[in-house]
């Protein structure tokens, strides 16, 4: 259509393509930036890796913050461990305690470990890592196992029937209400807890929380 | 000319800019136009920044920032002042070598630049963004003493982008492709898992807020943009769609953003933000200084599921509540200002707001909320905020029973 | 995968950031988080300023620097791009001594500082604000080639601040009070009258601007928002109120802001802001860089006599006009965006935007305003602009008749 | 009232004073900043100043930048002439020419002039320099007349009729209409005047007007 023609509305609009802007990526560009991978094994890359290998590719690329167990060093997050701590006062929730599947820890280190210089390290050195990972966690057993991309979405995690789908609508059903209470809603109440008794708020010099004028 | 009483006021400042006197800045000329082509606050409000709580991270590039929403107003946050949440730090992108890649179960793959995006048909949205993280550190008890740092990952900007619909059905979504994985450019390459449902209904693929380019760190060139829900769904940097049949469940939807019961069952995929409502000020950075008398309460109120329907207030720790006035514009899953204004006799307060969005859904208090979702939920806490207002005027942020 | 054909784009960019590669933004961690505690633009965006025209004026302190509209979208002006006009440059005042003054035929003079006029009830809206000689050099013809220069005058914010209403309620306004002095801090000390019926009905004593302090180029610390009003009223720096029983005729009211017509005469008093609107893409500064085919028309629309009602978008220079679409919130007084998107054959066009308000009022062509107020009015410059898309996309202002 | 007790609503506000907030400026603050003058003389302080006594001080502070007969140095303001100007092509707007009222010239010179010290002058000075300017402008024509509070606001300005109350409403009536004209409004246009052709908007280095990505 030239000026003063009217494009389509929408509702009038062909299924097919409407604006022809772009272009079509290359098979080879997909390939490129196609690193997710999926529980059922979609997307793993051709590639293969043993824990011992990742073991040493571990103490190289990952234990200066993770340690060398998976134990975390410092603040840096804790790897392994927290079996059963689920329901305790503090969970500690781990690949091996929490992660439902073994597909998210090759999707993530590869996509973002070492944190730093994602990306960066081999194919085959993502499996070998990933299986050491898994071996820190009691989920793989055998030093020798070799990891792949015909066995990863067979690995089974311990807690892959911990999830459920977000229920609120049922299960919080009591917070939807007709009108709040505006009177007596409750007994006078007293003070519990206090922010200042824990004390962790940033300060400034005046010993006043941060942003305080 | 009636005396009125003066309240005493901090610092007397410098009597000879005061009247009868002229002040300097009235005796000189000030700077030209265009001397700073891009403004800037004045310098006496360098205070308002964001600010992170180092201990909570162990890098600052996976870390957050905290919008001071104890010095804002209105509704709209400015683009210097967005609570800052990166997993890799703030990627420098330059918009000539940024592609956005469409592909998977599509008809048309589709790679677009900024300036082939810029070409689509724009919407323009107000909408909120939390982090389902916010306040996230008082699940146990009062942490954290002021509302920057307890409801701060929020911020509430104008969106301009281009519909995902628009893109989806110029790529022509195929009819098994129910997900989509989202993914960022960044160091992190944040990727999530997002229903067709959703993208086809009112996500928007920004590359504009409050009318300017995104700043860097909230996703310059472009970012999604996933109304009512966590903030952790709007990849920012945004590089590649791929369209799917099943959920990914990548790191930021399993070992992240689950929400731990008292059973050991995880909730997932809990993408919708709750209402819920924080009083801005008095808080404990905004304490009151004038001393007893006419007290304004202003405060901010949202739902991830429609429009603010009422908000009311109370002063005794949820016995008893005052409806509240909204002000400014009421949009639907934006951020909507309150007003509470009272005499205050001086005496110490129990302060807490309540919203009820037009689902009818009353925010909870934080009991009735641990009751069903305990302590270690981490995400999504939108329980009543109380914060104790004593006689001196000064705040702390207190858990009542 | 469907081969699209790829318009040719301007400059390759560096391959190695662009797909199948991983960019280097990827690659590296980027800033962390609070680095920037005040955030602002991409480097990459450093073009994206306030720009003045030397030849205006003979000082930048008394001179105007524009708001770039063909790079914005949607309705906020974010506030290190709003526009600057000053008289005396940007007053650095400090908050802590500043004092704002209400005298005059009042029953109470009131002496107010910012953390007292801070608790009085606040109201927010989000308002356009325009100078009455924005497109003024445009009188005797196509002058300034861009819309940045023709038609930056104009912001849109959304203010908190108090309405003034409640303030002469306090101060309590005499019968024989009908008129207003209102004063700014400047070194041009900026006075105009006010009547008070106007002042009664929607005015603001803003201090913040999208949420946070008014910088110090709109205002810092308090200024006037007069609603659909010449900016030259929504005094800066506002100091001083008196109320009066008649208007003081002030230099800014009778030599300037007062609108000369062809018989020698002028107008007083021309204080609202006639419907205007203006295509900001494409537009010289923004020219079609992309080649014929699907084309975006983005501009803005406004009234000073309430919501714009419907815009139409004409391609021949005015001869036929096409509805265009609205997106975003139609607010009182407020900028509205709209969009007219058409296929461009690559043929030249003659691109007008018309705006028609909710009391009906349709914005002039520049023909028929010229034969009501001639060539000299300096201010109220809403006709119609044209601006000539040429075939290889470039865009230039020009006149039709 | 205290906490629980909400204020009363506007409607049922007395009209007495309701917030309580700020005080009462002092008459001595008031005198301080109460600087305007209007054209009934209102606000005009005791003082007084000849011709004479303004051409020195016009010479001083005000022709560097106005002109020694304000006819303006440069781009900076012309402050005389312009005399039936005003219905010409190009009308030059003077305190003579156009401005309706002396007291306007009082209020600004004090308030904003000399450009970057304003008000630091004195009472008396601010009178002779406005009796200059109207001596520029034949308003005043006698060297030795002096101006003061109490003549001030008799002074009879030549250009006071010329002014008219913002009638847009009635003499623009024919702006608003029923249904704007879509089709065919106007015989077909040509360009007539060009922006480029004029050549004034400031450019980059590239030649293109400033901001032209
Ligand atoms: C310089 C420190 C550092 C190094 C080295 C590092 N990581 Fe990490 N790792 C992190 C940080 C920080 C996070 C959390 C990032 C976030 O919050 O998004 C993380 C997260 C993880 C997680 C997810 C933890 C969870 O509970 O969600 C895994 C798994 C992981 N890293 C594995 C590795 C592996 C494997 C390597 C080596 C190839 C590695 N990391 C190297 C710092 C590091
Ligand atoms: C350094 C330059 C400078 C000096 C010195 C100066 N002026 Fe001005 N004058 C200006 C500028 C610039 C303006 C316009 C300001 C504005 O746009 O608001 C102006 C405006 C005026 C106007 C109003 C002109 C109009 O048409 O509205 C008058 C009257 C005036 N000056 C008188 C004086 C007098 C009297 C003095 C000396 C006491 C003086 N000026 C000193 C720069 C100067
Ligand atoms: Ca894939
Ligand atoms: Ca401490
Ligand atoms: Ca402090
Ligand atoms: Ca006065
Ligand atoms: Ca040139
Ligand atoms: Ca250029
Ligand atoms: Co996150
Ligand atoms: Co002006």
């Amino acid at each position: 259509g030239g000026p003063g023609e009217k494009t389509e509305s929408k509702a009038e609009a062909k299924p097919a393509q409407r604006f022809n802007i772009g272009r079509a990526p290359s098979a080879e560009e997909i390939r490129g930036w196609d690193i997710d991978v999926r529980p059922d094994g979609q997307g793993l890359p051709v590639g293969k890796g043993t824990v011992a290998q990742g073991e040493k590719l571990f103490m190289d690329n990952c234990a200066s913050c993770h340690g060398e167990f998976g134990e975390g060093a410092g603040r840096w997050p804790v790897l392994a461990g927290g079996k059963g701590s689920l329901t305790l006062d503090n969970p500690v929730k781990t690949v091996g305690s929490y992660w439902p599947y073994a597909s998210t820890l090759f999707d993530y280190v590869r996509h973002a470990m070492p944190f730093g210089s994602p990306q960066s390290l081999k194919v085959d050195e993502y499996y070998a890592l990933v299986a050491y990972v898994l071996y820190l966690n009691d989920v793989i057993t055998d030093q020798n196992f070799e990891l792949s991309n015909s066995n990863l979405a067979t690995i089974k995690m311990p807690n892959e029937g911990g999830f459920m789908m977000d229920d609120r609508a049922t299960s919080e059903k009591a917070f939807w209400q007709k009108e709040p209470c505006m009177k007596n809603c409750i007994a006078p109440v007293k003070i519990t807890g206090r922010a200042t008794a824990v004390d962790v708020t940033p300060e400034d010099k005046d010993g006043k929380p941060r942003g305080v004028e | 000319a009636t005396a009125i009483a003066a309240p005493a006021r901090a610092g007397a400042g410098n009597p000879a800019n005061q009247p009868p006197n002229v002040p300097e800045w009235t005796r000189t000329l000030g700077e030209g136009v265009a001397v700073r082509p891009y403004g800037k606050p004045s310098k006496f409000e360098k205070d308002v920044v964001r600010r992170d709580v180092e201990w909570l991270t162990a890098s600052r590039e996976s870390s957050v920032s905290f919008t001071p929403l104890h010095e804002l107003e209105g509704i709209i946050t400015p683009n210097g002042l967005c609570f800052e949440r990166h997993h890799g730090g703030v990627a420098d992108v330059d918009p000539a070598d940024h592609r956005l890649m469409i592909h998977g179960l599509v008809e048309r793959p589709l790679l677009l630049s900024l300036d082939e995006l810029k070409r689509f048909p724009r919407v323009n949205r107000i909408h909120f963004m939390e982090c389902a993280a916010n306040s996230g550190m008082e699940w146990r008890g009062a942490q954290l003493n002021g509302c920057q740092f307890t409801h701060g990952m929020i911020h509430c900007v104008q969106y301009t982008g281009v519909s995902l619909r628009t893109l989806l059905e110029e790529a022509g979504v195929k009819s098994s492709g129910k997900w989509l994985l989202v993914e960022g450019a960044d160091s992190a390459a944040m990727d999530r898992s997002l229903p067709t449902e959703k993208a086809l209904d009112d996500c928007i693929i920004a590359y504009k807020m409050n009318g300017e380019a995104l700043y860097p760190e909230q996703g310059y060139p472009m970012r999604l943009v996933v109304p009512g829900w966590q903030g952790n769904l709007w990849v920012k940097w945004l590089r590649r769609i791929e369209v799917g049949d099943q959920p990914w469940h990548t790191r930021e939807e399993t070992s992240k953003y689950t929400d731990l019961l008292p059973n050991g069952k995880a909730r997932r995929f809990t993408w919708s933000m709750d209402a819920k409502s924080v009083i801005t000020s008095p808080s404990p950075q905004a304490p009151i200084k004038h001393g007893k008398g006419f007290t304004i309460v202003s405060g901010l109120a949202w739902s991830g599921n429609g429009k603010v329907k009422r908000v009311d207030v109370s002063l005794d720790g949820g016995r008893n509540w005052w409806p509240a006035r909204l002000d400014g514009p009421v949009l639907d899953k934006a951020l909507t200002r309150f007003y509470y204004e009272f005499d205050w006799n001086g005496e110490s307060l129990l302060l807490q707001s309540r919203v009820q969005d037009e689902t009818g859904y009353v925010q909870p208090s934080k009991a009735e909320l641990r009751k069903v979702r305990g302590y270690n939920s981490i995400y999504h806490n939108n329980g009543i905020q109380t914060w104790h207002v004593q006689a001196n005027g000064e705040v702390e942020n207190v858990e009542v029973a």
